[in-house]
């Protein structure tokens, strides 16, 4: 299954590894970003609620 | 106007008012470079023209934020912008002050500082004239990136991180205009460029400085 | 010659903290704002002095005739008393220097630099420059700050000359100031609340 | 009805909402095919072995770097000239993502060039530039992060975008008068041309679409996550005055 | 006092605290330099030791004038001298947050610009130990620096005036580590000179700077 | 515990500004200092608080009993109004920051940054950072600067219930706080005059 890549193994997974650690380390912070906003709009939306009765 | 010309120049030649450091700055540079990087003078040669461009670089970079947060600190720029002097014209004013304050000395220095360099003798008619070409362009991009930061307490970092990318092509070409020199190859091009970047600069910026300096008093 | 203010609205760190405030004021009247702490005085001077856009309603000011003091007093601490007034002598293109030393008791101070002024005597001169500005119209954010007594009454015969010439002033104050002819406009009532915040505020209510 | 009424933030969030999951569905699809495509089906460069794998990650994220720099570009003066909240809000929220493209490309560049080039890095012009980009979009993300205000904020970064954009282009062309570089040309001229024509050009033309969708769905989720603490600021500020 | 250093981190790293801001000006130096001497990589390399010093040098200089200045105009430096805390013991603090926020970050990016100015291999490890030993002195010094231009408004160009000349050992035993270290010869006589400087900063200066500041105050 | 003043000199710029300063202080009192701008008093105050050397005289403080509140209020526009008050309580080493928040009307902007506080609420700030140093003599630089009116009485209150507790305050000031049991001590007749230069200041005395 996995090609032979030869001498160039290291440039090539390297390169794949870093990309998906770097793009890995973005959609975590959107999505942990993404949580926070809902949370925080939930939190005062649910206040609102309360004040106005 | 020009009451806000010589008020900006009688202050920086006032007590604490900064004259003179930039220039102390740059020489620091000059002699702290061969401090690290060894003594051989082929080296020094070589990398001279770039080292000077790029003190000249830092000296103006840093003292870049007295610019326009002193005038934001002491209320002196909401009183200003309330006054019938156009802001456009203030920004201009300023980065003229503050290149007469720093730009110009560093330009009538830099010679000196290419003899502890090792400048090759051929470069220092070059490196005068790309010096004064390209330093008026310093300080009206720093006068812009200084309005972009003037209601960030201390923001000389982050004005820096502005600025330097900005910087990259008066960078370029002045450092290139002294390497062409040097070699006798056509440094006129470069030099034609500097001074382009001088011009356009000077006429646009002071509009996009002066926006930037009202969106901050708001 | 007279500032119009009608049904303004000024907003404070993107939120709206003062409505419906109006008023007008000619030539020869004082104005005094009050209100507690943070209602928004500050901020309503602002915006009359042009540094930041109202939110709402009419804001009429004839072209140059204002000149505001703020809470910083805009000194520069390295030049003289003299220099710091002559420069804003010269940026309205006026000729008062003298007067303005006189009328604020600076003259035997004129040539200390504005730095080894005590809090009070940098306050004076933050005055100092407004008479020098040649301005009809005042704005002054807490004047009387750091004065003492004599001073508030000296600053407060200032203004009634300024009145006297046809000037007008507009202030915002804790203190009395023994100003007979001026009027007091008080703020409270005019405290933005959460339903007007739609009706002034395009931001909130596009989020709302 | 124009087009500028999506820039009122509830239209936008109802229309971003129902076409998020496709989007991202897409995403997936486009990246994944791509990826498993280049990496596992396709032959070696007689020249360049299998670094030529590398090609489809590190070609589509420099070029998603460059369009996501067009957008915030685009993004700024619509929020300059139009005051639409939502454009400056794409604008922010496209940076980080623009940035981390650059990364990636960047560092796919340094892992090629060492078996290429014999170096990590070159002062190649291409390179230099890019590296430049790098810095470009730090002082702008850092200038967002600087201003407390956020409409002060939009409108400092976006005057800041526009500037930067017209030093960045001369940079560009400063550089290249500077050195001469070991960069690839413009075109995709590996070896021989046929060989580009399809082994190695369709999964790279997925590739590309995949980062692209990439990009548009992060930065459609990040701009909702934008407005909706907007939105609570806008609440809690109401609440403040009740 | 760990209030006090909690106090500072928490500053730097909130809105407009300027961490990250001495990394990116280490990154620009590195950029920068290139730009203007030119690419090839043989001198690059050579020089490359002594350019990454000055960078971090000028990077912590920089930042310098935040450790007091910033307390001093808000009126929190007359607060903390009329505080129970003793004056030596907040200096000595807050030069620590300032290694944390800036020398500590500066070590560790050191490598990835070693690559862009074509570092050989082998000077990796002295360059990350060199700085390791060095930038607290540079912190310590600095702090003495900064604590004598307290009162001085925008005093940034004097305090770099001061403390360069305060940095040249550091500087050259730094440079001359790892020059040292990757031709083989003994790089661990400068190194032990470093932490040696480091010490004697760390134990004495804190005393210096305190007088000082209590100077200013007065 | 009480603070004791006697002929008490004290310098601004090399100049000797008062002479001859005499006061005592004891638990249960207040004395305000009053004076016209410039005479000195924020020269007195910073020198009582061991800021500056004294030029002559006497000057008896009971060890770790002062708390200093000057004309900035060293506030930290980027932490909350908590946080800057925690720090302060852990640099003092006490745990008042709740009662301080109580006491100053804060509880509400607990949670914003101190920088977008208006002027009269970070004045309510800087003086419940003095609560919670939870000191006994409290030295004031024109503690009501920028205060309304009802702030002005909430300060005087609290200043009541320290010296209720035992405590002790000095303050500057130029208005009136309405505190029944505080003294005034006026200080114009101690201006230094030119012949009392030469006995207080051995630099000058050496060139005259
Ligand atoms: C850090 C190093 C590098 C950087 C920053 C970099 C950057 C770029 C950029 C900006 C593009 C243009 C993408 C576009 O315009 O759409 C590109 C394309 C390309 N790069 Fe690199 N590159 C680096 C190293 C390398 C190396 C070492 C190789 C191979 C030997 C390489 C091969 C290519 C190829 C084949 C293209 C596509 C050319 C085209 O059709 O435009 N790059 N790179
Ligand atoms: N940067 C900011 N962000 C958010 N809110 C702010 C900001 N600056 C001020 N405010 C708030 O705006 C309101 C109005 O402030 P303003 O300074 O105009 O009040 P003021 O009436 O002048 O008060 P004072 O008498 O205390 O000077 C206050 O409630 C204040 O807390
Ligand atoms: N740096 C300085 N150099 C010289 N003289 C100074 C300096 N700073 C202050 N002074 C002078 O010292 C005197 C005392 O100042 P101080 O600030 O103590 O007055 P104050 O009584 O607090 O006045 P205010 O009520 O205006 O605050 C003033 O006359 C002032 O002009
Ligand atoms: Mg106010
Ligand atoms: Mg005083």
């Amino acid at each position: 299954m996995m090609p032979d890549l030869g001498k160039y193994a290291f440039a090539v997974l390297a390169s794949y590894g870093a990309t998906f650690a770097l793009l890995a380390a973005l959609v975590g912070v959107t999505v942990w970003h993404r949580a926070k906003s809902i949370r925080a709009l939930a939190e005062s939306e649910a206040r609102m609620e309360k004040s106005d009765g | 106007m020009s009451a806000l010309l010589f008020r900006d120049l009688r202050l920086a030649f006032r007590a604490g008012g900064g004259f003179g450091l930039g220039l102390a700055f740059f020489l620091l540079v000059a002699v702290l470079v061969p401090l690290g990087v060894g003594p051989e003078p082929t080296t020094l040669a070589k990398i001279a023209p770039g080292i000077l461009w790029v003190g000249a670089l830092l000296a103006c970079l840093l003292s870049l934020d007295r610019i326009f947060a002193l005038d934001f600190e002491d209320g002196s720029l909401d009183l200003l912008a309330t006054s019938p002097l156009p802001m456009e014209g203030a920004v201009a004013v300023k980065a003229l002050a503050h290149w007469l304050v720093t730009g110009l000395p560093l330009t009538l220095l830099a010679p000196v500082l290419g003899l502890l360099l090792n400048l090759p003798a051929e470069s220092y008619l070059w490196l005068i004239l790309s010096l004064l070409a390209g330093t008026p362009a310093l300080s009206m991009i720093g006068a812009f990136g200084a309005a972009l930061t003037v209601g960030i307490k201390r923001g000389g970092l982050l004005l820096s991180l502005l600025v330097l990318p900005l910087y990259v092509p008066t960078l370029i070409f002045g450092a290139e205009v002294i390497k062409r020199g040097a070699s006798g190859a056509d440094a006129v091009t470069p030099l034609a460029l500097l001074v382009a970047i001088t011009a356009v600069s000077g006429a646009l910026l002071p509009f996009a400085a002066a926006a930037a300096i009202r969106v901050n008093l708001r | 010659m007279e500032l119009l203010v009608k049904d303004l609205a000024v907003q404070r760190g993107g939120l709206t903290v003062l409505e419906g405030v109006s008023f007008s004021l000619a030539a020869g009247q004082a104005l005094v704002l009050r209100g507690a702490n943070g209602i928004g005085k500050t901020t309503l001077l602002r915006t009359i002095a042009g540094l930041q856009p109202k939110a709402a309603g009419e804001l009429n000011v004839p072209p140059e005739t204002l000149a505001y003091a703020s809470h910083a007093d805009g000194l520069k601490a390295t030049l003289s008393v003299q220099e710091n007034l002559r420069f804003w002598a010269s940026v309205y293109g006026t000729d008062l220097v003298e007067d303005a030393l006189q009328a604020m008791n600076l003259t035997a101070l004129r040539n200390r630099w504005a730095g080894s002024l005590s809090a009070g005597q940098k306050r004076r001169l933050g005055l100092a420059r407004l008479m020098v500005s040649g301005r009809a119209i005042w704005l002054l954010d807490e004047p009387t700050v750091s004065l003492d007594a004599a001073s508030v009454a000296l600053f407060a015969g200032v203004v009634q000359g300024h009145l006297a010439q046809g000037g007008a002033a507009l202030m915002a104050t804790h203190i009395d100031l023994g100003l007979a002819q001026a009027e007091t406009l008080d703020l409270t009532p005019y405290r933005a609340t959460a339903a007007t915040i739609r009706r002034t505020d395009a931001f909130q209510e596009a989020f709302l | 009805m124009s087009l500028w009424e999506y820039a009122n933030p509830k239209k936008f969030m109802a229309l971003s909402g129902r076409l998020l999951p496709w989007i991202v569905a897409l995403t997936v699809l486009s990246l994944g095919i791509g990826i498993i495509w280049g990496f596992f089906f396709t032959p070696d460069d007689y020249k360049q072995g299998s670094t030529v794998k590398i090609i489809y990650i590190h070609v589509p994220a420099a070029s998603a770097a460059i369009n996501a720099w067009a957008v915030m570009l685009v993004a700024s003066l619509i929020w300059i000239v139009r005051r639409h909240h939502v454009s400056a809000l794409v604008a922010k929220a496209a940076a980080p993502v623009g940035l981390t493209f650059t990364l990636i490309a960047l560092i796919t560049g340094a892992l090629w060039g060492q078996p290429m080039w014999g170096t990590w890095w070159a002062w190649d012009p291409r390179l230099t530039s890019f590296l430049i980009f790098a810095l470009f979009y730090m002082g702008y993300i850092a200038l967002w992060e600087a201003v407390e205000n956020p409409d002060t904020a939009a409108d400092l970064t976006g005057v800041l975008c526009i500037v930067g954009s017209v030093f960045a282009l001369l940079s560009r062309y400063a550089v290249n008068f500077w050195n001469q570089g070991l960069h690839q040309g413009a075109s995709l001229s590996l070896d021989a041309k046929e060989n580009v024509s399809d082994v190695f050009w369709l999964p790279l033309v997925v590739c590309i679409i995949g980062f692209e969708l990439l990009f548009l769905a992060l930065v459609l989720i990040r701009t909702r996550s934008e407005i909706r603490l907007r939105r609570a600021q806008a609440l809690a500020a109401r609440e403040r005055l009740a």
